[in-house]
């Protein structure tokens, strides 16, 4: 039975997803409990999926029993496994979490929103299980069409135009990932990762190859949303419901990263896109721009989710400059990125749900003595901003020095020093928030009210922390960001070491 | 929202048709073992003999021949059908879709069993995509706002 | 000329495709861009069924057999019958191309209810005027 | 709005000369040696009807050697109605 839990992976999520629609129509409450159980059973699935990748090595399950380039195939390596725990555990934390939200914002829409909340984890989980370039593209459009209509039910105004803007985005990237498929099948006859890897290098001369390879790539960009193809992201994910963003904002970008590692590294071997075509200069080159105009349009924003969504497009560049180096080191750090920034990016927009939620701020401007109105909570972004600056503990330093690490190995200086200056946009941006939090001045009113205050601790600012099924999420990423800091080096030895290919 | 026009032809003509428009998807969809067809193109033309019903007629009375919470059990039962075939042959000890392991619970050979089990998936693929043609013309023709008509 | 005949399919399905890719990105409505998307979808498809074609009498892909329409073993040729797959693959596509056109609609149908208009630059105008209210 | 034209052009104009620059590599229309003809599809009819007992290849594939695609495929139809029903509807269940 044990061989069986990569199927469960896929199809629970899928399965609870169609439950949870019909039985939603006649008694709403089960909804919530249905998806948290799914998901649960996905991420059991998952991790005991890694132990089995752990102990025995790579693990091939050909579904309906169909030998590979025939069938289609699971593919369970150390890279997919890593994902697969990260991207069930982060849907876990994150369905958990909008149990509060979802009743304040659509409570008649909670069938169809838990439904589509799940098929959008089964298009991701499906995504990054598959050994199959077709399969990938329909479970990138099952991710996908669901994502288009959570977006669109935000609360905040123009929403839908932002969705539909993605809507165009997202299918012109289908699209040319899809040409990329069809290219490489006309020259190669085979849908297969694995068989494609073994065919494509005798044909890596052919421009057929060439122009499928620039399309595959470019596809997978407008879905990662590397700089020049990312005016939709800021849009669709700042106007997206709180407990939608704060699933698709650290998933949706690391999933598509994942599938450019994978055309990268193992459909072409980095023999191909390193050398014989400048991928890792242009791709390097645009993921510094990134990094960049993310960071400078985050420092205009005053509202903190507008400018998480610009560091998630810088964060984006992160791990393209990780790819682009072209060596060990760096990809590791990408690899570890891939997580760490995942749940960064988790925790600040759990973060950011719950003080909206709580309170229905969101302008920076009015944080004022946030940290006494939700203690828990800011502490845990403090922490969060702390990771993101790239200060030790806590786990954004880690992959940020092997990036750099892997950039001075290189050679590419320029990389290092936008490594460098990011963290400080970075730090500018996040002790703006932390300032107004934390250290705004008391307001001065009359002398007797001051000595009341000091008297009371300030009681005119009552404790108001978010509920316990968003707080307790957001304790749990924060402390997963610190711990996740010291363990790198094992996470490294004993999972990401294995996931780059041999020989590279 | 499309009104009703009482034009006699128009509606004991689609009247006369939806019959015919069924048998047919149902023609399409068993002989996709034979002929070019399938669960696909029979869901297509099952969905098209609903439309063409609230087309000549008008919304409210599709929704009176197939009623909501019916759709919407159609809606999840075809998938239900598909990804269940699957679960079944998964328990049964195969892989995932393997339906040669329905042979154990049919009186046939594993090759005659997948011949089965490509029928039963294709069946799901029927019932989902002609109720999900239903669901999704009725929602971008009524435009969600006429939520009485859709009671 | 014997280059031009073995290629141009290509070539007029790759033209279509541009065709429906300037309408996604150039031009103002809304629906226009979707029906784009749908001329774009469409020349894809095209793309790739013509993969398939096998010329020098290959037929449907479908068995012609004994009375029960079963062959017998061994008796089948991979050159008698065109190639199934990008057949099946397209079957998937076209789905998925009438998914997303549903959303979309829906997604056009939500903005048209908020702004009384599909026109990009009056849907821009209208959000840069509440900016400043 | 010009400048949208001149970016839209160029973008059509690049995408469509690398796909016809690819075009002059790729095996001829309907060439019976094609690798789309030679490499994986010819199992599938020599093998399909005896192994799945479905004289139909395109079905066979569909729904049997290929069916988790189409259960994806069944997946994405059913998330555009539910989608839609999301959207457009403001009345959903007790």
């Amino acid at each position: 039975m044990s061989t069986q839990y990569p199927a469960l992976i896929v199809i629970v999520p899928l399965m609870s997803a169609l439950i949870c629609f019909v039985v939603g129509w006649w008694n709403r409450n089960f909804c919530y409990k249905i998806a948290v159980a799914a998901i649960a059973v996905s991420f059991y699935s998952s991790v005991v999926t890694m132990k089995d990748v752990m102990a025995n090595g790579v693990i091939h399950y050909w579904v309906g029993s169909w030998e590979p380039p025939w069938g289609i195939e699971y593919v369970v390596d150390y890279l997919n496994g890593y994902m697969l725990i990260i991207i069930t555990f982060i849907s876990l934390l994150a369905v958990i979490a909008s149990k509060k939200s979802v009743e304040k914002d659509f409570p008649e829409k909670a069938p169809a929103f838990y439904s589509i909340f799940l098929l959008l984890v089964t298009g991701l989980v499906g995504i990054t299980i598959t050994g199959d370039v077709f399969n990938v593209y329909v479970f990138l459009e099952i991710a996908s069409i669901a994502a288009y209509a959570l977006i669109a039910i935000g609360k905040r105004d123009h929403a839908p135009m932002a969705s539909f803007n993605y809507v165009i985005y997202g299918t012109v990237g289908a699209c040319f990932y899809l040409i990329g498929v069809g290219y490489l099948y006309m020259v190669t006859g085979s849908l297969n990762m694995a068989d494609l890897a073994k065919l494509l290098p005798d044909l890596y001369n052919s421009k057929v190859v060439l122009v499928g390879f620039a399309f595959l790539l470019v596809g997978v960009c407008i879905k990662m949303a590397l700089f020049p193809l990312h005016m939709w992201l800021p849009d669709a994910y700042s106007l997206a419901p709180d407990s939608v963003s704060s699933l698709i904002a650290p998933l949706m970008t690391k999933v598509s990263a994942y599938v450019m590692i994978r055309i990268m590294f193992t459909i072409f071997q980095p023999v191909f896109s390193f050398e014989m075509l400048p991928v890792g200069s242009i791709c390097g080159w645009l993921a510094v721009i990134a990094i960049f105009v993310g960071g400078i349009r985050a420092l205009a924003q005053k509202d903190l989710k507008n400018m998480l969504v610009y560091i998630l497009v810088a964060e984006v560049g992160y791990i393209v400059i990780g790819i682009s180096v072209g060596n060990r080191i760096g990809l590791t750090g990408a690899i570890l990125h891939i997580m760490n920034d995942a749940a960064m990016m988790a925790c600040l927009f759990l973060i950011v749900g719950a003080i909206a939620y709580k309170t229905g701020i969101t302008d920076i401007t009015q944080f004022r003595h946030m940290n006494q109105k939700m203690p828990f909570t800011m502490a845990a972004f403090t922490i969060t901003a702390l990771s993101m600056v790239g200060l030790p503990p806590a786990c954004g330093f880690f992959s940020k020095w092997y990036l750099v690490l892997g950039a001075i190995n290189a050679n590419q200086w320029v990389l290092v020093v936008t490594l460098l200056i990011s963290s400080l946009i970075n730090a500018i941006l996040f002790f703006r928030v932390i300032e107004y939090a934390y250290f705004y001045p008391h307001p001065e009113h009359g002398a007797e009210e001051h000595v009341h205050a000091t008297s009371h601790g300030h009681a005119e600012i009552v404790m108001n922390e978010a509920p316990l099924s968003m707080l307790i999420p957001i304790l749990i990423m924060a402390t997963l960001i610190l711990v996740l800091g010291p363990f790198s080096g094992k996470i490294i030895s004993s999972i990401i070491q294995f996931a780059i290919p041999a020989g590279f | 929202m499309i009104r009703r026009h009482e034009d006699i032809i128009i509606e004991s003509l689609a009247r006369f048709l939806t019959p015919f428009i069924q048998a047919f998807a149902l023609y399409v969809l068993f002989l996709g073992h034979y002929s070019p067809g399938g669960g696909f193109q029979g869901g297509v033309l099952m969905g098209a003999s609903f439309i063409l019903l609230v087309i000549a007629y008008d919304i409210i009375e599709g929704k009176r021949r197939i009623t909501e919470k019916f759709n919407i059990v159609l809606n999840a039962t075809g998938v239900m059908v598909f990804s269940g075939t699957g679960l079944l042959c998964l328990i049964l000890g195969g892989e995932f879709l393997d339906y040669s392991q329905l042979a154990a619970i049919l009186p046939v050979g594993p090759e005659e069993a997948r011949g089965l089990g490509i029928l039963a998936v294709e069946i799901g693929v029927e019932i989902t995509v002609a109720a999900i043609m239903v669901s999704i013309f009725l929602d971008l023709a009524s435009a969600g706002e006429h939520e009485e008509a859709l009671k | 000329m014997d280059f031009i005949i073995a290629k141009y399919n290509y070539w007029i399905y790759i033209i279509l495709m541009m065709i429906g890719f300037y309408a996604m990105i150039v031009k103002n409505n809304l629906a226009k861009k979707v029906v784009g998307m749908n001329i774009f979808q469409t020349a894809l498809i095209l793309l790739f069924i013509s993969t398939g074609v096998k010329t020098g009498g290959a037929t449907v892909p479908i068995v012609i057999g004994d009375a029960h329409g079963h062959a017998i073993p061994g008796t089948l040729h991979a050159i008698d019958y065109i190639n199934p797959l990008p057949h099946v693959l397209m079957l998937t596509a076209i789905v998925v191309m009438v998914a997303t056109f549903g959303v979309a609609l829906a997604l056009l149908i939500m903005i048209f209810k908020r702004y009384k208009t599909i026109e990009e630059d009056e849907i821009l105008e209208i959000r840069r005027k509440e900016a400043f209210t | 709005m010009k400048t949208l034209d001149i970016i839209g052009w160029f973008a059509v104009l690049t995408t469509g000369a690398l796909l016809i620059y690819g075009t002059a590599e790729m095996p001829n229309w309907g060439d019976p040696n094609s690798p789309p003809s030679t490499h994986v599809s010819p199992r599938y009819i020599e093998k399909a009807d005896e192994e799945t007992h479905t004289p139909n290849m395109v079905t066979a594939v569909l729904a049997d050697y290929r069916g988790y695609d189409t259960m994806g495929e069944t997946t994405v139809i059913f998330t555009a109605g539910v989608s839609c029903m999301m959207l457009l509807r403001r009345r959903q269940g007790k």
